[in-house]
């Protein structure tokens, strides 16, 4: 962190002034919590519910009788067994752990990973990682809506292919990927190969079942389905071989060394209970505020393309859209004036001004792909907050048209 | 800068311009074209406008540069560095340096297309300076990327 | 986890009861958080400061706004600079990316690593892990109280020497180590080792400065000095090179991926103002409370041994005896009946019983190490609570005692 | 478990044992001693008692097996088992199984005592049981722990 940014920011906040209301859309890069959610991590640490579930104390043991059921409620959630899930403290952690500690498992001569062009950067990057100790990564090409290419992705499994990584749902587009299919195909070339799959997305969006789908390892992120940060968890079936990236003092788990963050898992089981008893409503909930959303920026802005795909193939919660002619990032600053907070594909966070990889794999021009917004509903908006939402939009974009030099000529 | 992203100063296209040029491009994500009217007797800058294809420190940043420059000899207006620009903006963060760097390369870009068929005075060096540079590696970068992803930047359809 | 241990558990709480107090030393395994930084994390989701805070709009701005002011209280307390905070997620995260990140960042010839016999295994097992890739570990002797044997260290360190790693402040026993000598001693062999420290227990205990006590990195944790759970910290003084272990998308530091637990780190922040505004009165109260615990305990108990030094060359929250003919474990559960909350550096949780590396290293015989008992006062804590503890602490040895077949014809 | 370990049954030495054995060790953190006084015609268990130096689980178990034996001809009581205490105790953690292990261990050890110089019974296998085993090795493990250490187990000063 650089010492100078501080009073910048600062600046910036004041400038910015308070908006009148506030819609966090911004659920891609950091997740809302249920209140109920962040209620449970609370009581947790007021009940002692902190302590070392593996200490020989009451206050342990009812950690452990705590960190046991929370287990319980998110393996139910997915069809796995308590014994087969894995904390860590985020997704990004648990892609690593599935990726890196497979690989360090490896007895196997097989040195080939085989992973989707629009996966997660915490998969591409471990399994590039890799590269350097005697791996082939292949990714497999996706089309104009992400679905991975099943010719490309079945000439790509061979025998000496040992994972597989393909996300269920895409965190940028939302492509719900017909994921058992997928499997089907790996495993018909290759019985022998690992198929992990990123689940951060679909946990709460769509019925996702590790038995039903045939998966030996899924990644689960509890900030990004509604629990507090600080919780990430790996599923792992019974009898695939990991072994530990970290080391250090286990407690109840072999993978992933130190004192599990009981009151933040405790967190993330309310919230997949709440996801799991109110599946239906929510998904339906969110699909409408979802297509309200799009439809309602379409017929209200000129030059707009969605990206992904439409209807049941897409996941609910998911809105991404390109404004042509417009950059993805001042369209953020100027909608954040108005309280109203997204992300955009061509985020300036990087020196280079390299556009989401994402948009890039399906086909997108730079300029469509920089443009790009993306928003995400969840169960907690309302369509209030869409209808602000949706009265802001046409106006913040003409603006930052009226700025650029490029007026609709290309195009 | 969020002031000057809200209420930029010098927007918008110049009709009666006598020097123009972008730097960056779409592909980059980044793209500003800068006008000026320039005094032909005095060489002095009467009229400077902006228009940006940006995030909203690459508009301010262009907005202050062309407020800055009105009213200056251009051998003057040649010596503001991006530094000026990330100063007076009140520091700009180093992953938004860039975008004083794309500023003062388009206006000196402006300024080498003045002199094009002018005959070019001493204080214009020869080479590119590190601004002008950096605004076509920029744009070379993008192209690059551009190969690797097989896109085309341009025209749709 | 096994599945059958839940209802094992279940059973175990109700058979334990609700005790009439509840007096909370196991501070070692897992630490009590202030009720203020447990309240400024929440009011951190609360306000919407859970955002990404190197996204542009509002939130990600008070984001990244409330993250650096945390960095720079965080790093205030220590004399180090907010750009060299590095945030994990715990401390054993921390320090394995301090000892493989400087190893993978390692050009240098140098393959040997020096640590203390008794350091944490967060720091022992990732050191140990580089043997595979060709590097030397020596851990040096401590003396009886847990001092480094300045002689052996001395020797340890030649020119082939690449990293050195002595804790501050031993967990287990309080060892207040003179680690400015230490530095000096090392410096003074070999000028280009890096020194790190493990600061986790020296944090809110002692005075600690990196730049007085000229260490090159420090590992901090947040729920060991009363901050939430979630947060781990590193400390690398500019210039020296570290390589990231994990890998995915950065957010606003380097060696990290993910998105940075924001609403943890404020908490901690807090936690760690509070310990700086009151460090005088907090270090008087705990010492207090200590020297209270362990004489009360050598003057109603016999055949007691204080494991580790006394007075100020004591950590001030520290207090480990030893119970000789009893087997610590079982004072755990004792003590948990009466609501009494310790552990033992005995604890079952291993298949085999091995007693705790650091009671063996400093000489302790295997009877004594069994039976030793590890409680930790905080600033939090009481002397109500000590006399509390101090009534239960003699019956509940006497009884353990008298299951026992060594009756003391042994010791 | 929590019940017996708050008010074990059969607890202490016994001086009119006729059958005495220990399992484990005090370097193990884990030490059982077993006492049974047992009927000479009959060759059934009148009494057993026991004392441990152990955890929680280890004073349980060694409470209950004695409990279990009560009664018992030899015969029976060597054909319990550790999984029999286990489930008794309500299913023992994996990290628990040694406590059952080592009271059945003490247990056996005590029944061989017994036969020492007594004629040995057809049902009294040659070699050691697994238990009896385990028990061995966990001694063993820690005299090569305690060797790494260099720390001599027994008596202080
Ligand atoms: C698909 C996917 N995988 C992994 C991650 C990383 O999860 P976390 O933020 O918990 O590190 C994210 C987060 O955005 C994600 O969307
Ligand atoms: C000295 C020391 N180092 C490291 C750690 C690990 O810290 P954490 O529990 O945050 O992983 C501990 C925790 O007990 C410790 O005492």
């Amino acid at each position: 962190m650089p010492s100078d940014m501080l009073r910048d920011v600062k600046e910036l906040i004041k400038a910015h002034g308070t908006p009148e209301r506030e819609v966090y859309l911004d659920g891609e890069n950091s997740g809302m919590v249920f209140p109920e959610a962040l209620r449970a991590m609370v009581n947790a640490y007021r009940g002692l519910r902190f302590a070392h579930p593996s200490i020989t104390h009451r206050a342990g043991w009812e950690s452990y009788e705590a960190l046991y059921e929370a287990t319980e409620t998110i393996a139910g959630f997915i069809g796995a067994e308590a014994g087969e899930i894995t904390y860590t403290h985020s997704g990004t952690e648990a892609n690593n752990l599935a990726i890196i500690g497979a690989a360090l498992a490896n007895k196997s001569g097989r040195r080939k990973i085989v992973v989707s062009s629009i996966e997660h950067l915490s998969v591409i990057f471990p399994a590039e990682s890799l590269r350097k100790v005697g791996y082939k990564l292949v990714e497999v090409p996706v089309d104009r809506e992400g679905f991975v290419e099943e010719e490309a992705f079945s000439n790509a499994i061979d025998r000496d292919v040992f994972l597989v990584s393909v996300a269920a749902v895409n965190h940028e587009i939302g492509t719900v990927q017909d994921l058992k299919g997928l499997v089907e195909i790996a495993r018909d070339k290759n019985p022998d190969i690992i198929f992990h799959t990123d689940a951060v997305d679909a946990l709460g969006r769509v019925k996702f079942d590790v038995r039903d789908l045939d998966v030996d390892m899924a990644t689960l992120s509890s900030h990004k389905c509604y629990g507090p940060k600080g919780a990430g968890a790996l599923y792992i079936r019974d009898g695939v071989k990991v072994e530990p990236i970290l080391h250090g003092q286990l407690s109840t788990q072999r993978l992933w060394p130190g004192v599990e963050n009981v009151p933040a898992i405790i967190g993330f089981a309310k919230a997949v209970e709440l996801l799991d008893r109110n599946f239906d409503a929510y998904v339906a909930r969110m699909r409408r505020l979802r297509d309200m959303l799009i439809e309602g920026i379409m017929s209200s802005v000129e030059h707009v393309i969605l990206n992904g795909p439409r209807g049941a193939r897409r996941a609910p919660d998911n809105v991404n859209v390109s404004f042509l002619f417009c950059e993805g990032e001042a369209i953020t600053v100027e909608l954040s004036l108005k309280g109203i907070y997204v992300s955009s594909g061509s985020a300036c966070t990087s020196r280079v001004l390299e556009p989401s990889h994402v948009l890039l794999a399906l086909g997108r021009l730079y300029e469509e792909a920089h443009g790009s917004i993306l928003m995400k509903v969840s169960p907690m908006h309302s369509e209030d907050d869409i209808r602000y939402v949706l009265r802001h939009v046409p106006e913040a974009i003409s603006r930052i048209r009226s700025i650029s030099p490029i007026k609709g000529e290309v195009g | 800068m969020l002031e000057l992203f809200r209420n930029p100063k010098n927007l918008g296209r110049m009709d009666d311009a006598n020097a123009t040029a972008t730097a960056g491009s779409l592909a980059c994500g980044d793209m500003i074209a800068i006008y000026l009217k320039i005094d032909e007797k005095t060489q002095v800058i009467e009229k400077a406008q902006f228009e940006s294809y940006g995030c909203a420190a690459n508009i301010a940043a262009a907005s202050l540069l062309t407020e800055m420059v009105k009213g200056k000899p251009l051998e003057e207006a040649w010596k503001i560095s991006w530094v000026d620009i990330s100063e007076e903006l009140g520091g700009l963060p180093p992953i938004k340096y860039h975008c004083g760097v794309l500023a003062v390369g388009a206006l000196r870009r402006a300024i080498r297309a003045y002199f094009k068929n002018r005959e070019k005075p001493d204080w214009l060096p020869e080479g590119p300076t590190p601004e002008e540079k950096h605004a076509l590696e920029e744009e070379k970068l993008m192209e690059m990327l551009a190969r690797r992803y097989k896109i085309q930047v341009g025209k749709r359809g």
